[in-house]
C-alpha cells in the first residue's frame, strides 16, 4: 500500500521558502498568485499492511519521524491505485 | 549488425570500428560497442588533446606521480604527499546548475581519496553569464549552492576559486573544481588490479540508469519508455560519499586492499578496464551481483551508468571479509563482483551468459590519437589608437564602477556559502591571493589559488595562458609561497574546428613554456571540449591550479595593509598597455587589443625578490596587480585590512592616466614595508635586477593617487568598499 | 578531565573538536561511536558539527535515534555535562533535551563567516570563565540556525535565564542585522533550566587557536573544564588575543 | 481558489534523502516501510483564478519555476474546500 504524507509548517510559522517562490512568481508576472506555502511529502511504501495498521503505523511515523511537532503538521492519506503524475 | 547509424549514436568513426574489430579480434556485440564508445570518447580518451598535452613539462623532484591517474601526487616533506587535481562539470552544471555542480565537487573528491588522501580543499572555478540576465542569476544561484551543498556537507572546506562573468558563458557556464588531499608517503594507493585470484569488491550506491551516455543509444533500441527515464544528470548524495571516504580511508589505512578504483565516468567500464590494463591483468565480472536500484538493467545499462557515488575495490581473497566488516561499520554494502585473473582480458557475464570478452588494453590504451587539423587564431580586434580613446573624465568614478563590475567585485556572496573554515586549518579564507592551509602538527603550510583569465586567452592564447601561470605563481608569491605543482583544467570549444584547435595549441605551448620557466611539473589536469552552444564557442579558457609551499606559517602574508604610515612600494614595471584590460571593457565597451605583454624571466626574478623580502620579515602586505590594475589593487589592499587604512600613492611614470591606474602590465605586486625597511627593501631588489620603487604611504580614510603631484583619484575608502560589497549582493536581492 | 565526541554518520566537525580538546585545551578526549551503548566513562559529552546523516529530512533528525543517544540521555538526565555545537545542538534540539526548533536561515543560503556573540549569562558551567556582557567572536557555518520557540516557551526560557549567548555586533550591542540568520530573540547558544546541557550554533573549535583568527572559542571549553573540575574561575582564562592575521 | 503541487525527483532519479529516511525507519524497526521518497509540496492560492484559468497556469509555473524537468516530475490538484491537516 502506498502512503502519501504532506508535512508542511504550521501556519503560525514563518515559511520564508514559500515566501520567495510566491516573490519570484510575481516578478515573473504571475501576480495571481497570492500565496505560496512550502513544505515536503513523503511517499511511503509499506509491505503487507492493512488500512487499519497503516491508521495507526503512518501517524506514528509521521509524528516521531518526519515531522517535528514544535514548528509542523502534518496530513496523510492512502494512495488509490492510480499514483497518476504529470510529466 | 552494426551500422552506420549505431556507430555514429556511439560517435565512433568507421576507421575507428574497423581498429576495434582488429582489436578484440571479432565484431564487438552492442555492450562491447558501448564499451569502447566511452573509453574512446573524447572525455576519456583525449583523442584531440593527447598529443598536444605531451608538451606540458611533467617531471620534478618532488614528483610522485605524474599525469596518468587519478591525481597528481606531491613529495612535500616529512614522511607527506599532496593529493590533487581539477576537474571540469560544465554542460551538467547549465542543464541542472545545483546538481550538475554538486556532482562535480563529488566527483573530483573521489578522485583524491581514491588515492589514499584525505580532501583538505576545495577551490572553484566559475565562469558564468553577466548576472543582470536573471537566467545567469539562476544558473549562478543554483551552481554555488550546489558547490555548497555537496563541499558543506562533507566537510572538506572550499577555500578559494575565481568567478568571471563575460557573455561567451551565457549558454555555456564553465565549473571547474579543484580538490587538494593530504596522505602519508606511504600509504597512497593506486588504481591497480593485481594478483591472480584477488577479489574485486563494488562499494557504495547503487548502480541506476542514470547518467547513461546521453549520446549513444537510440531510442528505438530501448524503447520510449527507457529513453525518458534516462537523465544525464545525476542527484548527488554527499552523505553517502563521506560515508564512502571514511569507509575507503579506512581499509587504506589498515593495509586491507590491494587497489581501488573511483566510477566516474564511464563507470563500472571504466574503472574495471582501468584496473586490469594498470595491472597487467585481466579481470571477470558477474553483473548479476552488481547492486542495482532499478529493475530490468540491462548489461549494456549497467556497464555504462555513471551513477555516483561508487567505488571498485581488490583485495585478497583474505581480507574481504574484514574489508566488509569496515564498510558495515559505514553502514556500506561491499559485495564481491568478480576476480582478477591473468590473461589481460575482461571477460563479463550476466544472467549466466558471457556479454563482454575483449582485451583490457585495447579499451585503455590503444584509443587513437588525433592530430586534428588547425590554423593559427585569427589576431585580436584591434583596439583603437590609445590617441582616439578618450581619457577618462573623473578617474575616481572610474575606480568605482570596476570595484562594482561583477568580474571585479567582491565575491564573498559566493564564498559566505561554502563552508571555509572546516577541519581547522585554513589561515586565509578566501579573499586573500592564495587560500592558506596549515599543517597540523607541522611549521608548514599550503597555499592553493586558481587562476585564468579568458579574455587574454581569446586575445591571444599563448600570452593568456603564460600569463595564466605566471599570475596564479605571483598569487603564490604574495602569500609567501614557493609553487611546486600545477594542474589545469583546459575548456575549449569543438576541437573539431580547426580555429579551436589553434587556440588549444598555442594555450598549451603558452603553457608549457611558462611551467618550464618557473620549473614547476604539471602533474594532471583535464581537458574539456566542446564548450559550443548554439554554434557559438566560448573562450578559450585554461584555469590553472598551482599549489606552493611556505616552509614556516609564522611569515605568511596577507594582502590587507596593516597600518598607517607603511611605506608602499611598486614592484615591476608598468606600461602603456590596455589591451585586454577590464577598463577597456567596462568603461568602453572593447574586448579588444593585445593581452599585456609578458617577460617570464622578469616575472619569476619579481617572485623571487618577493619570496627572499617575505622569508627576510620586510613585508607586511602584498598584493598582485590583475584585472584593474593599479587602483584596483590598492583598493583592495585597502579593503582587506583589519581596520581599512587608505593610501597617498605618488607615481611618477610618464604613462596615459588611465594606463598608469588601470591598465594591467603584468608583474607587478603592490608591497608595504615598515618605513625604515624601505632601503633595504630597494636594496634587495636592485640586487636582483628587480625594478621596484616607493610610491607613497598607507594611511587616511582615502584611497588617493597622484601623477608627479597631479591628483589623478581621491576616493573614500569606506565608501568604494561599500560599492565593492554592495555590488554581488544587489544582483541577487532585486527580487525580494 | 575526559571528554567524549560523539561520531555520527555524517559528522564532520568531529576530528576538529577532539584536536582542540586534546592538543590545544591538553585534555584527555575519546571518540564515541554512534552505534555503541558505551560512553566510556567521560565527564562531558561533546555532539560536534556537521551533518548527521546528511541533515537530510531535516537537520539533527535521524541522528538523535542512534542508540548512544539514549546513553547520552541518560547521561544528561543525571546531571552529565552535554555540549551541542551546531549539528550537534540542532540534535539536541531534536531529542528534546533543549526546548525549540530551527528553522532554514532567514536568507535561505548557507552562511559560513565570523559572528559575534554576547554572553548573556555568565553563571553556567560553560561560560564561567567569561565576563559579564562579554563579546566573543566566533564562526558559525550552518544553514538551519534560525532559532524559533513558540512564544510561551520563550517566555519560559528567558525567565530562567537559559538564554547563554545571543548574536551581536562587534561593540555588543544586539542589532537586526547582527542576528544574521534571523534567530527568534538573537539567540545563539541556550541552556537547559537544570544547567548541565548547552547548545550553539557558533563553532568555539574553530575559534581556539591564534593563528586561525580568534582565540575566543577557547573561553566556552575553559568554562567546562573549570566546572568539571569543580573551580572557581581563575583569571588565567580565555585571554582574548589579537591575531597577525586580518 | 488553492492548489498543491507535488514535486518529486523521477522514478529512475536517486532520491537520497528518501533513502535515508527509509533506511532510518528500518533501523527503529519500522520494517514494513519498503521504500520512501520524498518531494516537495507547494500550496498556491490564486486568486480570482476559474478552474480552466488555473489549468494552463499552475502546469506552466510548476514546469518552468517549481520543477526542473530533466529531474523531476510533478502533479498537481484543485484543493477543495476542505484543505484538512491533523494535529
Ligand atoms: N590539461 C591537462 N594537463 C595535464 N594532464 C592532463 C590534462 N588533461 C588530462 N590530463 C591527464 O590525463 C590523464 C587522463 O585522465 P583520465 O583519468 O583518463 O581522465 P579523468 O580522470 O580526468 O576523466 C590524467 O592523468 C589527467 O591528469
Ligand atoms: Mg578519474
Amino acid at each position: 500500500m502506498k502512503v502519501r504524507i504532506l508535512v508542511s509548517f504550521k501556519d503560525s510559522v514563518l515559511d520564508p521558502q514559500g515566501q520567495t517562490v510566491k516573490n519570484a512568481l510575481h516578478t515573473m508576472g504571475y501576480a495571481a498568485v497570492k500565496d505560496v506555502r512550502q513544505g515536503k511529502v513523503f511517499e511511503l511504501d509499506l509491505e503487507g499492511a492493512t488500512k487499519k495498521e497503516a491508521e495507526t503505523l503512518v501517524p506514528e511515523i509521521a509524528r516521531r519521524v518526519l515531522a517535528n511537532p514544535i514548528i509542523e503538521k502534518f496530513d496523510w492519506e492512502i494512495l488509490k491505485g492510480r499514483q497518476g503524475s504529470s510529466p | 549488425m552494426i551500422d552506420k547509424k549505431i556507430l555514429d549514436q556511439h560517435s565512433l568513426t568507421e576507421d575507428e570500428y574497423r581498429l576495434i574489430v582488429d582489436l578484440v579480434g571479432k565484431e564487438p556485440n552492442l555492450t562491447e560497442l558501448g564499451i569502447f564508445s566511452v573509453m574512446w570518447s573524447e572525455h576519456c580518451g583525449y583523442k584531440s588533446s593527447r598529443v598536444h598535452l605531451k608538451k606540458l613539462p611533467t617531471e620534478g623532484k618532488h614528483v610522485v606521480q605524474g599525469p596518468g591517474e587519478n591525481a597528481g601526487i606531491l613529495d612535500i616533506g616529512d614522511g607527506q604527499v599532496i593529493v590533487f587535481k581539477i576537474e571540469s562539470h560544465n554542460h551538467p552544471s547549465y542543464i541542472e546548475p545545483y546538481q550538475g555542480a554538486a556532482t562535480g565537487v563529488g566527483g573530483i573528491l573521489r578522485d583524491i581519496f581514491t588515492m589514499g588522501a584525505r580532501p583538505i580543499a576545495v577551490l572553484d572555478s566559475l565562469r558564468f553569464g553577466p548576472p543582470d540576465d536573471p537566467k545567469n542569476r539562476s544558473v549562478m544561484e543554483g551552481v554555488v549552492s550546489g558547490i555548497a551543498g555537496y563541499g558543506n556537507s562533507i566537510g572538506v572546506p572550499t577555500v578559494g576559486g575565481e568567478v568571471y562573468f563575460d557573455p561567451c558563458y551565457n549558454l555555456n557556464p564553465l565549473v571547474n573544481v579543484f580538490c587538494l588531499g593530504l596522505a602519508d608517503k606511504d600509504k597512497i594507493f593506486y588504481a591497480k588490479a593485481e594478483g591472480a585470484g584477488n577479489k574485486v569488491l563494488y562499494v557504495g550506491a547503487k548502480t541506476g540508469r542514470d547518467g547513461i551516455h546521453g549520446a549513444t543509444m537510440a531510442s528505438s533500441e530501448f524503447g520510449a519508455e527507457t529513453e525518458h527515464k534516462r537523465p544525464n544528470v545525476q542527484v548527488g548524495d554527499p552523505f553517502k560519499e563521506k560515508l564512502l571516504l571514511e569507509a575507503c580511508l579506512e581499509v587504506m589505512d589498515r593495509g586491507l586492499i590491494v587497489g581501488i578504483q573511483d566510477m566516474g565516468a564511464a563507470g563500472l567500464t571504466c574503472s574495471t578496464t582501468e584496473m586490469a590494463a594498470k595491472g597487467g591483468m585481466g579481470i571477470v565480472v558477474d553483473l548479476d551481483k552488481v547492486p542495482q536500484r532499478e529493475a530490468g538493467m540491462t548489461p549494456y545499462e549497467i556497464l555504462l551508468s555513471e551513477s555516483q557515488e561508487r567505488m571498485l575495490l581488490v583485495a585478497t581473497p583474505d581480507n574481504v571479509a574484514a574489508v566488509q566488516e569496515v564498510f558495515a561499520k559505514w553502514d556500506l554494502d561491499a559485495p564481491v563482483i568478480g576476480e582478477v585473473v591473468e590473461g589481460g582480458r575482461a571477460r563479463i557475464s550476466f544472467k549466466g551468459e558471457v556479454v563482454v570478452d575483449i582485451p583490457v588494453d585495447a579499451v585503455v590504451n590503444l584509443c587513437p590519437a588525433y592530430t586534428r587539423p588547425s590554423v593559427a587564431p585569427a589576431p585580436p580586434p584591434a583596439a583603437p589608437a590609445l590617441d582616439s580613446l578618450p581619457l577618462p573624465a573623473d578617474c575616481g568614478e572610474v575606480l568605482l564602477k570596476l570595484l562594482a563590475s561583477p568580474t571585479i567585485a567582491d565575491k564573498e556572496w559566493v564564498f559566505r556559502q561554502y563552508d571555509h573554515m572546516v577541519q581547522v586549518n585554513t589561515v586565509f579564507l578566501p579573499g586573500a591571493d592564495a587560500a592558506l592551509l596549515r599543517i597540523k602538527g607541522s611549521k608548514k603550510a599550503l597555499a592553493v589559488t586558481l587562476d585564468g583569465n579568458s579574455l587574454y586567452t581569446r586575445l591571444d592564447p599563448r600570452t593568456g595562458a603564460r600569463i595564466a601561470v605566471a599570475e596564479a605563481c605571483r598569487n603564490l608569491a604574495c602569500v609567501g609561497a614557493r609553487p611546486i605543482g600545477v594542474t589545469n583544467c583546459l575548456n575549449f570549444g569543438n576541437p573539431e574546428k580547426p580555429e579551436v584547435m589553434g587556440q588549444f595549441e598555442q594555450a598549451v605551448t603558452g603553457l608549457a613554456e611558462a611551467c618550464r620557466t618557473f620549473g614547476i611539473p604539471v602533474t594532471g589536469g583535464n581537458v574539456s571540449f566542446y564548450n559550443d552552444t548554439e554554434g557559438l564557442s566560448i573562450h578559450p579558457t585554461p584555469v590553472l591550479g598551482i599549489v606552493g609551499i611556505l616552509d614556516d606559517i609564522r611569515k605568511a602574508v596577507s594582502p590587507g595593509f596593516k597600518a598607517a604610515g607603511d611605506a608602499l612600494v611598486l614592484v615591476g614595471e608598468s606600461f602603456e598597455e590596455l589591451g585586454g584590460s577590464e577598463y577597456l571593457k567596462v568603461v568602453h565597451g572593447l574586448e579588444a587589443g593585445a593581452p599585456p605583454a609578458i617577460d617570464l624571466e622578469q616575472e619569476k626574478r619579481n617572485q623571487e625578490f618577493l619570496l627572499e623580502a617575505v622569508d627576510a620579515g620586510l613585508v607586511r602586505s602584498a598584493h598582485d596587480l590583475s584585472e584593474g590594475g593599479l587602483a584596483v589593487a590598492l583598493a583592495e589592499s585597502a579593503f582587506h585590512g583589519a581596520r581599512k587604512v587608505g593610501c597617498e600613492v605618488d607615481l611618477d611614470e610618464a604613462l596615459r592616466a588611465d594606463a598608469l591606474l588601470f591598465g594591467e602590465s603584468q608583474s607587478r605586486i603592490v608591497v608595504t614595508c615598515r618605513r625604515a625597511n624601505v632601503g633595504r627593501l630597494l636594496e634587495m631588489a636592485a640586487a636582483r635586477g628587480v625594478p621596484a620603487k616607493a610610491i607613497g604611504l598607507t594611511g587616511g580614510a582615502e584611497i588617493a593617487v597622484r601623477q608627479s603631484g597631479r591628483e589623478l583619484l581621491r576616493v573614500p575608502v569606506e565608501k568604494a568598499c561599500r560599492i565593492w560589497k554592495d555590488s554581488m549582493p544587489g544582483f541577487f536581492e532585486v527580487r525580494a | 578531565m575526559k571528554f567524549g565526541v560523539v561520531q555520527f554518520p555524517g559528522s564532520n566537525c568531529d576530528f576538529d573538536t577532539f584536536h582542540v580538546l586534546r592538543n590545544v585545551m591538553k585534555q584527555d578526549a575519546v571518540m564515541l561511536w554512534h552505534k555503541d551503548h558505551d560512553l566510556k566513562g567521560v565527564d562531558c559529552v561533546v555532539l560536534p558539527g556537521g551533518f548527521s546523516y546528511g541533515d537530510y529530512l531535516r537537520s539533527g533528525a535521524i541522528a538523535r535515534f542512534s542508540p548512544l543517544m539514549q546513553e547520552v540521555k541518560a547521561f544528561a538526565r543525571g546531571g552529565g555535562r552535554v555540549l551541542g555545537i551546531c549539528n550537534g545542538f540542532q540534535i539536541l534540539l531534536e531529542l528534546g533535551l533543549l526546548p525549540g526548533a530551527m528553522l532554514r536561515n532567514k536568507n535561505l543560503k548557507f552562511l559560513c563567516r565570523h559572528v559575534h556573540i554576547r554572553v548573556e549569562n555568565e553563571k553556567t558551567d560553560f561560560t564561567r570563565a567569561a565576563k559579564k556582557g562579554q563579546v566573543l567572536r566566533i564562526p558559525i557555518a550552518h544553514f538551519d540556525g534560525n532559532y524559533y520557540a513558540p512564544a510561551g516557551v520563550l517566555k519560559d526560557i528567558e525567565r530562567h535565564r537559559q538564554v547563554v549567548f545571543r548574536y551581536c555586533d562587534a561593540g555588543g550591542t544586539i542589532t537586526e542585522e547582527a542576528n544574521v540568520n534571523g534567530s527568534l530573540a538573537a539567540i545563539a547558544g541556550i541552556r537547559n533550566r537544570e544547567g548541565n546541557v548547552l547548545g550553539l550554533m557558533p563553532h568555539p573549535e574553530r575559534a581556539s587557536e591564534a593563528l586561525l583568527g580568534s582565540e575566543d572559542g577557547r573561553t566556552i571549553f575553559a568554562s567546562l573544564i573549570l566546572s568539571l573540575e569543580g573551580r572557581k574561575p581563575a583569571r588565567r582564562a580565555a585571554v582574548r588575543k589579537k591575531t597577525g592575521h586580518d
